[in-house]
């Protein structure tokens, strides 16, 4: 056990899996010098066949995936940040998802396809997108969102050595918080979600980086007497609807967070989905903290306004809870 | 008649009968594409390749099934100059269970993974970097394969073209680009919306050249001249291929233009005429230089013909496509 | 009043616009022959300053279309197929939707997309995508969803009028459906829902594709004696949450009906919207009948029993009517 | 100080005294930066155009307010140069509701539309597309406007160079397409993800030249003859403008490479000499033709430094963005 920033754990599962499997491939643009700090070391230690900076060309480097992979290697590509998903766009939803159901099962594409999401440092709204939304809605695309240290590493080894295209999604310009990372390996299976708090009177469903500021929030909550279940799905595909079903059906209550912007995000899913099959356990309306459909601005003020923190997500869970009282 | 011999090392051992078997085979099998088309079996709409069998069979007789090939919407006639299987195909053309993608692809999408067919695409361009990630695995792999990317002068305009040959070129990677300049986008004259000459393009980033894509041998020459140099280690290079769209860009054309035109219907003439079509100059090379007689000719053109029907009997007579399959095969397994 | 299809009544709207305003400028791949039939007859009428054939280059087109606005242009972009708007999605996600935004207001940008949708034509999965709920998360764009030829006439009208980069979404392949048209200018507001059909137990929302089968469905139900209102949203942002939450209120059920694929679509963000505002008036669950997560095949029995009809929509309202009376 | 004339038909109302004080208002004013950086007082990260400052102002002093021009992630003298104001410019980069855009762009993103900057922009690439749409406005408009398109060499390998290039050439668009070649792309030396070289990839479209990036003269009449013939009608050009950035990529370089490198010190004082550097350069031009005495360039540069400071007072005295604004200007208005 040693303790790391999230990005230093992908790091570490990277190499590992590198020594593990000859076969596994990365690039992207300046993955040698590593400009988010998690494929740092690499190119001394495997060279430039393993691991190579490529030339700006997103579209291009996305279809490279899918050849890559169709060649029969493992592929780790690197696009730096969600909204250059939007630039290499076309080989994600045109071919990386698709291939495999078109070609009748023929094409497997071991691909994990790494970037950084999200806002809050100033980046302005070219580089601050929560882009997995698009990436959900495709099919046939795994999302993975870590929001610890140990969970990066078990996300990121299982993306690696599955058979799906796989996004995974860093917070950007952090590094992510610190946290202990089992030594050896260590796998984290999808679509297992996470209860990081027992409660028992509203469930909250926190995504990547709005896990921090929910558990803030339910600490505060707590002060209030109200006891919140706080629950990080880990993956967005494959989702873990029982685990917040059945975590609904003893709490009776829903609030989402979630920092990609509202309209069709992850939480107008899972709140669609407890709609649903949860419907008969609920017990006030279900609550959506998310970005406004606003994109986020450069100055810091204006920023945080958007993002969800402890503040706004104890005032959605304070108002499913009045309701009940009302 | 003739199997296509697919594991050749070299363009030696497909002998001029070969090639003319197999550009016979597509010729004759989208022919009765045209009828399938238009009585109504078909699913989805069909692209034909009809008068630009030399460039698939002139660029891949000089392929192995080990080497890769990325194709396009119009990709009937790669997949069978690169060994695919004309019943598998039809059962796909038809939507059938037993096609070669179990129906799921359709005729814009034949794919034979295990042929080294990548996949015709029914995104226009999407064929380059799939061709560029392949031929970066074949150099990794070190056993001498080529990738080669199949594209019409339409693509050529899509920016992917210019970074695929870049990374490339930047790479010493063994890609072929072979250009299907038939001079038409779906509708558009190509001319009209682009600048420059394509092959000056390709110039920029690596040895290129423009040959007679109506001639078989011009075609296998240059690739296989392309061919050897990226095996050897020398990186890629461009083949450009002039040639001709004798069809409309799809079956279903005259319906979409609603009476309108974009070429004249004497161009269309004259590359149909014996000394434009790449079969009627290949037969007539066949004749004049004594590898055949007119009677060999024909009997190739039975047999063609009675594998053509063989197939259609072949893709009617399979099941229909699995109705439950399309969210089995959606994901693959995490780990 | 004139019967005529969905894409003529497009036609006819945006000759009047072309007419009317000497700004507005026409390009796409083949425009000038019209693969679809909205831009047909043209090129002879306004020439080739107004509608051009451009080079296949998507990347580049929606990018265009942001110069050509900046430039005091109006500008209506043909992209054929929804498949390629990932093809273009940089300029979507990354200037279109945000630049106005990030110049503080400078920027105005009058784009309407014009881009077709849908499966059942055999056509794959690369021609067949429902794309709007990666464009309804980007925020800054609008989207229509018209269903009849007069709703067509008028939304294109009022999208193509507008400020703001509007995606304006047909039928794909089959020029939609026939219908009167009002003669003369036309206009349908943005974010005003469209009741097709009153009725008192259930309340459908339909999206464009999904109407008519709805309506079907709807027909069906009333024989079996369960009342059915159905909903056109007609714009799905902006969206007309009043309508839909107030016939809700008087249903007490809601279906969503979507040709989307189900994560993160349109169908999701409904259900969450009133499983949180309408929360109060729900009696039964919210169900979506949606594309599972899964690209079209290319077969047509394959292709038919993944797009929603009439009897999947019967269905999900009966699952939610026995609820009911459970 | 000497005003930047924005408003000229040519270069010839251009003095070179005005060049010199446009040049040295970028570098002061990133200077400034570089401080302002270091000590907290940025919201976000800047990527500093010190090195580079010929090719803005060259190219620049041949257009008028009405060209367009897009920018880059470098895009402070871009601004400046094509006379944008740097107290608004200054407020933007501070987070300011008095900035250009209101405190929602940030460095990345200054753009002023009033004076045809349509912005700097995050996007590698972004600006290709942009700039040839504005270009063809331009010439529906016909009235003799230019859209000029600045950017990197690591832009150059993103695939809307080559498709803006050809719509550009295939329209006769008044498209400049002017490379910084400055050698890197962030981290990466440019030529080692590069193949062949990029004016022979912009050869393959429209008339192309490469000029010495430092000597703003050289950029200035590179740029003019492109600008003219533009103007009149003849299509579009490249030029492409050798450079050198002599700050990192961005100021949070050192934290971000955590003790890698990726060029060597000696070329970066090597570029930083008065034979290399475009400010000594011209300054030595200046003296030793008579245009200006030494005493003349000092004031020069003490009524930039002042102007500069103004601009950072400006900044820092005005209010905070508007934290209600986003949500309101996201969209606009429907009809
Ligand atoms: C990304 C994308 N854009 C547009 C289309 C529509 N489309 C299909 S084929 C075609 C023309 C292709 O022309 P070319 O590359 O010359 O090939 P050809 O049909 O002549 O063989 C177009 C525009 C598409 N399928 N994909
Ligand atoms: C689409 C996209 N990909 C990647 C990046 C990250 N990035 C920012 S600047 C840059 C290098 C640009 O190099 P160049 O065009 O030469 O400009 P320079 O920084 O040298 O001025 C990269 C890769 C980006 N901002 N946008
Ligand atoms: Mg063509
Ligand atoms: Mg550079």
């Amino acid at each position: 056990m040693a303790r790391t920033r999230l990005i230093t754990a992908v790091n570490e599962a990277l190499v590992a899996e590198m020594e593990r499997d000859p076969t596994l491939i990365v690039f992207g643009e300046d993955v040698e010098l590593a400009i988010m700090g998690d494929t740092r070391g690499l190119v001394e230690r495997f060279g430039r066949d393993r691991i190579r900076n490529s030339p700006i060309c997103e579209q291009t480097l996305t279809g490279m995936a899918v050849g890559l992979a169709s060649a029969g290697f493992r592929v780790v590509l690197h696009l730096m940040f969600n909204n250059f998903i939007y630039t290499g766009m076309d080989a994600i939803g045109n071919q990386m998802a698709k291939l495999r159901l078109m070609t009748g099962g023929q094409m497997e594409l071991p691909i994990t396809v790494i970037a950084g999401y999200g806002g809050g440092n100033g980046n302005a709204a070219q580089h601050s997108d929560t882009a997995y939304p698009a990436l959900m809605n495709l099919g046939g695309i795994q999302v993975a969102v870590p929001t610890s240290s140990a969970d990066a590493k078990g996300l990121f080894t299982t993306a690696v050595r599955g058979r799906t295209p796989t996004f995974f999604l860093e917070p950007a310009g952090r590094g992510g918080d610190m946290g202990e990372v089992p030594d050896g390996e260590h796998l984290v299976p999808f679509g297992k979600a996470n209860v990081l708090r027992t409660g028992t009177d509203v469930t909250l469903v926190a995504i990547g980086t709005m896990v921090r500021p929910t558990l803030t929030a339910a600490t505060a909550l707590a002060g209030e007497g109200v006891s919140a279940e706080v629950i990080d799905p880990r993956t967005l595909v494959p989702f873990d609807e029982d685990t917040v079903l059945a975590s609904v059906a003893r709490t009776g209550r829903l609030v989402v967070v979630d920092e990609a912007r509202d309209r069709c995000s992850a939480a107008s899913q899972i709140a669609a989905v407890v709609a649903d099959r949860g419907f008969a356990t609920l017990r006030a309306p279900v609550r959506r903290v998310t970005v406004p459909d606003v994109a986020l601005p450069y100055a810091r003020n204006a920023e945080a306004v958007l993002i969800p923190g402890p503040e706004r997500i104890a005032a959605a869970v304070r108002s499913v809870m009045e309701r009940q009282l009302a | 008649m003739a199997t296509p011999d697919t594991d050749v090392r070299g363009h030696v051992t497909v002998t001029d009968v070969d090639l003319y078997t197999r550009m016979l085979l597509i010729r004759r099998a989208e022919e009765r594409l045209i009828v399938a088309c238009a009585d109504g079996s078909l699913p989805g709409g069909v692209h034909l390749y009809i008068g630009e069998e030399a460039v698939a069979v002139g660029a891949c007789a000089v392929m192995t099934d080990r080497d890769y090939v990325t194709s396009t919407h119009r990709g009937h006639g790669h997949f069978l100059a690169k060994g695919g299987d004309i019943d598998a195909m039809f059962a796909e053309i038809w939507g059938k269970a037993t096609g070669i993608c179990k129906g799921m692809g359709g005729s814009m999408h034949v794919a034979d993974v295990s042929k080294g067919i990548l996949g015709a695409n029914g995104i226009v361009g999407a064929g380059f970097a799939i061709a560029t990630g392949a031929a970066w695995g074949a150099k990794l792999a070190g056993e001498g394969r080529v990738a080669t990317c199949f594209f019409g002068d339409g693509a050529a305009n899509q920016g992917s073209f210019s970074e695929s040959m870049n990374v490339s070129a930047a790479w010493e990677l063994p890609t072929i680009f072979v250009c299907e300049n038939n001079g038409v986008s779906e509708f558009t004259v190509t001319s009209t919306v682009t600048g420059g000459t394509l092959v000056d393009r390709a110039r920029a980033f690596m040895p290129a050249t423009v040959v007679d894509g109506n001639d078989v041998h011009a075609v296998r020459d240059a690739v296989g001249a392309a061919v050897e140099r990226a095996r050897a280690g020398g990186g890629p290079s461009y083949v450009e291929a002039t040639t001709f769209r004798i069809r409309g860009h799809l079956e279903a054309e005259q319906h979409m233009l609603g009476g309108g035109t974009y070429r004249s219907e004497d161009d269309v003439t004259a590359w149909q005429a014996d000394d434009k079509d790449p079969l009627p100059r290949l037969a007539a090379r066949l004749l004049a230089d004594g590898t055949c007689e007119r009677a060999a000719l024909d009997r190739i053109d039975a047999e063609v013909r009675a594998r053509v029907e063989a197939a259609v009997a072949y893709a009617e007579a399979s099941p229909p496509a699995d109705p439950d399959l399309a969210p089995q095969i959606m994901f693959g397994p995490t780990a």
